[in-house]
């Protein structure tokens, strides 16, 4: 069966919506003839024309406030922010009016579009190249936050992304970019129109803003999202040969977060552990910690564990690998869920 | 002298390409009738492997060509005034290991002949041992006032053959196998005292310059130690 | 991987064909941009074209000796689909471990 | 808003050093390239073709008094200010984000790569001189991509309301990226945009390094002199690619490159020394000389600059830590040490 890369898996599904929805575009920085720094717009501005899929100006907030526009107008955009470091100049159009427009004008105005970012780290690139925004963008209201960890998952998740009716921004793990999976003959998604696997399993259960389980075990929940997901894979397969059972679930949407996933697989195994590049300060990982917390707090025997980056800014390309979490940063956390005495 | 006979420094390498003098003197390159130095050594990628190479080179433009004076004397052209011109530039730029074609050919072994002190080696080709076919009747180059006049200015000029052939020092000459002006370039090379000659298959007047071998036997014999 | 097909690039003054000389390069050669690729003549002079980008050569359209159109297919070259992409691709190295497990006793 | 054309040639010396300036700029940039293609640098973003609008504009600059705000292109412009090779080798070995020299002594901002901000950057500072009554200039370097940033407009009318010593040097190279000017700045001209928020604006062929010098100095003098801000268009064109992972062939197309490629400004500034000086040929050779030496210098000392270890960088975050970040990032040193 042929293989796909996440790249390619990205592009297509791009150019499945584009074909699908005559009201859906793309903009944003070098996408058209240049097909995008990372390649995944390649081929769309030849094959949709200039008025589907155009490049802008170098301005952040002007393409994100554009994408506002555009929906006020009636379009479906999907506007790229070249790289996580360089959407700063666009929060104020993010946190003023992307997620307040709707409130403001009392429901009348919809904002469909889709802001897609190539995230996270550890491609050695210069600094501004390998930030986690995640934390930044959940906390605002009315906007939902996705990040994709394998090729079938990222086409899943982006068709399901441009198809909600609010704005969504989507965490692309430009590390993963290249990538590969094989295309599952019968979950074959390309061209099978918006059918998105990701939907369609939540169908039974919530309103398609699920999580999923990638390895069920039985002694601790490893809980991440985007590159950090194919890191507690690899953290799992050492327990194993420890004797312990971990169970590494993918929480795909990092707004709304799938609580009722979550709080399932945790009582069951009664520990759990957060990974995520980002800083552990106010990461995301406080958030989930502090759910579990809550629903599950006679169930916990031991505190939630959180693994991420310490309180300094992503550091030069010669210390990347020294502070991403590693597989071994990993089995610490869940050795102290271990140790943990409860009261 | 005849200061419109001097030609015209039109393209050079870049500085700091080469790797200093030990790649040997300039190379001075010099084009043929009704051409330039543009077509006949850019496009033909002669100096692209000269960088390549390492080695700095000088490409002129003949009176009546490219960027130089366009006199429409004849008495400008003639054979001993062209010879003159490009001593004058050898002498500026010089010693110089002289590379050229057709016209610039003849122009080189004469020069090289006649001031064995200007030049180091000498690489010549699309020549024979017989005096060039009309120039004027070359087939495909528009001629104006001025080429016209450079026709006639070689044309009438006086032939001394043994000029053609007193260089001693080491030469290269060269041709396309289906090219009839070269007819007689081995005689040349006989009474040469020190020239051997490459032959290039399937190439006549207009493919040969562009041939990789060429370029790469010529760089090699101008590197000798 | 991406591979692209490139043209007989239009060579001015008019000229609508040229013939294949030489190619300076084979297939599975690797070739840098504006590096020399392959000699052509023309009914005015035979020139050298540059390869228009790096890569490696995959397939070349014309034999030597053949005749192309301007704009007709040249050669067709395999450009790493990670070229032209910003970042070094993450090497797939295996991970590593020293960390044990002791779980505890009663789970 | 005026086109000055090119003063008369100022003493032949000036051109000479502007001239090894820009040999030593081009040197250390294709050697950077050839190192990034040898896996010794990660990636490097080169400045070919732009070295006169680089050098010309630094050259106007007196270190010691002004303010340089440099973005990741302007390996020239920061060579002339006084930077080291090395110290602008460091960032594309993955081993410093701003360059290893110290920006307060140097007067020059760190190698930055979120263009725009830092014209907001300038204006502070020159703000600062202005209160303190200094006679000194802030120059900001930014290119047509980045003027399309609402922080830049922002900066020029700040500079204009508060009548501040800037220059806003804009190399209008051709390219952001895949995109060209025109399809980035709208009116065609960032030097136009000056007159809309009252300040002087003048374009300039950025590929002749003595009307840059002297369009550079003439605005640096008027902000001196409390005469207020300028924004410089220098005209020039980015020949390399955007990055040595940028592809250029598939955006534009040989026939434009080459025609700039023969406008080269290093080929310009020589062919007016050969004009004007007669022993100009002996003057080049001592320049590449000195320029094979720094390369040799450069080769060498690559090796020896040192990665910053996790501790020493985590150091850098704060002037003063405060103890329970101290704790957090020594226990989450220590998991690094167990794991």
């Amino acid at each position: 069966m042929a293989e796909w890369t996440m790249q390619e898996a990205l592009n297509a599904a791009l150019a499945d919506c584009l074909a699908d929805d005559d009201r859906t575009l793309i903009l944003g920085e070098d996408v058209g003839r240049n097909g995008g720094v990372f390649r995944v717009t390649a081929g769309l501005q030849e094959r949709f024309g200039e008025q589907r899929v155009f490049d802008t100006p170098l301005a952040e907030a002007g393409i994100l406030g554009t994408a506002v526009g555009l929906c006020m107008h009636g379009f479906r955009p999907i506007a790229e922010m070249q790289f996580d470091g360089f959407t700063f100049p666009a929060f104020n159009q993010l946190a003023a009016h992307v997620s307040k427009l709707r409130t403001r004008s009392g429901g009348a105005l919809n904002l469909p579009l889709t802001l897609r970012v190539p995230s996270y780290g550890a491609i050695r690139s210069p600094e501004h190249h390998s930030e986690s925004i995640e934390t930044f963008c959940a906390h605002l209201p009315s906007i939902k936050v996705v990040s994709p960890s394998t090729p079938s998952e990222a086409y899943a998740l982006l068709r399901a992304a441009v198809a909600d009716p609010d704005p969504v921004v989507f965490l692309e793990p430009k590390s993963r970019y290249w990538s590969r999976e094989e295309r599952v003959a019968g979950d074959d998604l390309v061209g099978a129109g918006a059918r998105q696997s990701g939907a369609d399993a939540d169908a039974e259960r919530g309103d398609g803003y699920a999580s999923r389980i990638v390895r069920s075990g039985s002694d601790v929940t490893l809980i991440a999202w985007g590159a950090c997901v194919q890191r507690c894979v690899q953290a799992a397969a050492f327990a194993a040969e420890d004797g312990v059972e971990v169970e590494v679930l993918d929480l795909r949407w990092l707004k709304p977060l799938d609580v009722d996933g979550l709080v399932a697989s945790v009582a069951r195994t009664r520990r759990a552990v957060v990974v995520h590049e980002a800083p552990v300060t106010l990461g995301l990982g406080a958030e989930v910690a502090a759910l579990l917390g809550e629903r599950l707090f006679g169930t916990l025997a031991a505190p939630v564990g959180r693994v991420g980056a310490p309180d300094m800014p992503y550091p030069v390309a010669a210390l990347e690998d020294e502070y991403l979490p590693s597989p071994d940063r990993i089995l610490l956390a869940i050795q102290r869920t271990f140790d943990a005495v409860a009261a | 002298m005849i200061a419109a006979s001097i030609p015209v420094i039109a393209a050079r390498s870049a500085p700091g390409a080469q790797s200093g003098d030990a790649a040997g003197p300039p190379v001075l390159l010099v084009h043929g009738f009704g051409s330039d130095h543009a077509s006949t050594w850019a496009s033909s990628g002669w100096t692209a492997a000269l960088d390549a190479a390492g080695r700095r080179w000088i490409a002129v433009d003949l009176p009546g060509h490219g960027t130089a004076a366009r006199p429409t004397d004849p008495a400008a052209y003639a054979l001993e005034e062209l010879v003159a011109g490009l001593a004058a530039v050898a002498r500026e730029e010089g010693p110089v290991d002289l590379v050229g074609y057709s016209l610039g050919g003849e122009l080189a072994l004469r020069l090289a002949g006649a001031q064995p002190g200007l030049a180091r080696r000498v690489v010549a080709g699309g020549i024979g041992s017989h005096p060039p076919p009309e120039l004027g009747a070359v087939a495909g180059i528009p001629l104006d006032a001025a080429l016209l006049a450079c026709a006639e200015g070689v044309q009438q000029s006086p032939r001394d053959p043994a000029a053609l052939t007193a260089f001693s020092g080491r030469t290269l000459l060269f041709a396309g196998t289906e090219d009839p002006i070269a007819d007689g370039l081995d005689v040349l090379a006989d009474a040469m005292e020190d020239a051997e000659v490459v032959w290039l298959g399937r190439r006549h007047h207009r493919s040969t310059l562009s041939a990789s071998t060429l370029k790469r036997r010529a760089i090699a014999f101008l590197a000798e130690g | 991987m991406a591979s692209h097909t490139f043209t007989l690039p239009d060579l001015g003054e008019g000229l609508v064909e040229a013939t294949v000389l030489e190619w300076l390069v084979a297939v599975g050669d690797g070739v840098e941009r504006n590096a020399p690729l392959v000699e052509v003549e023309t009914t005015k002079a035979s020139t050298e074209l540059p390869s228009p980008a790096g890569g490696t050569v995959l397939e070349l359209h014309a034999a030597e000796g053949e005749t192309v159109a301007v704009g007709a297919p040249l050669f067709t070259l395999e450009i790493a689909a990670e070229s032209g992409i910003v970042g070094t691709v993450p090497a797939e190295a295996p991970p590593t471990r020293r960390v044990r497990l002791r779980p505890p006793a009663a789970r | 808003m005026s086109t000055i054309e090119s003063p008369p040639v100022t003493a032949t010396s000036e051109l000479l050093s502007l001239y090894a300036q820009m040999r030593r700029t081009r040197a250390l940039n294709d050697e950077a390239i050839a190192l990034q293609r040898q896996g010794a640098l990660t990636g490097f973003p080169p400045c070919t073709g732009q070295e006169a609008a680089q050098v010309g504009s630094a050259a106007a600059l007196d270190p010691a008094v002004d303010f340089a705000f440099p973005t990741y292109r302007e390996l020239g412009a920061m060579l002339t200010l006084g930077i080291t090779p090395l110290a602008l080798m460091a960032p594309h070995r993955g081993l410093s984000f701003g360059g290893a020299f110290d920006a307060r002594e140097a007067h020059v901002a760190p190698i930055n790569a979120v263009v725009g901000g830092t014209a907001l950057h300038a204006v502070g500072w020159a703000m600062g001189a202005k209160l303190d009554g200094e006679e000194a200039c802030a120059l900001t370097y930014f290119g047509d991509g980045a003027s399309s940033q609402g922080e830049v407009h922002e900066a020029m009318n700040f500079a204009a309301i508060f009548e501040l010593p800037v220059v806003f040097l804009c190399q209008s190279n051709g390219w952001a990226i895949s995109t060209p000017t025109e399809r980035q700045v709208g009116g065609g001209s960032v030097a136009a945009r000056a007159a809309g928020y009252g300040l002087p604006g003048e374009q300039v062929d950025g590929n002749d390094v003595l009307a840059v010098r002297d369009a550079t100095a003439r605005a640096v003098h008027r902000a001196r002199c409390g005469g207020g801000a300028t924004v410089i268009e220098a005209f020039t064109y980015r020949l390399g690619p955007h990055s040595t992972s940028d592809d250029p062939s598939r955006y534009r197309d040989r026939a434009e490159e080459e025609a700039w490629e023969s406008r080269d400004p290093i080929d310009r500034a020589r062919e007016q020394l050969r004009g004007s000086l007669d022993d100009a040929e002996d003057h080049f050779a001592r320049i590449e000389h000195e320029i094979t030496l720094e390369l040799d210098a450069v080769r060498a000392g690559l090796g020896l600059l040192q990665a910053p270890t996790m501790r020493e960088q985590m150091e850098l975050a704060y002037a003063r830590m405060p103890a329970a970040t101290r704790a957090a990032n020594a226990a989450w040193l220590q998991d690094g040490i167990d794991g």
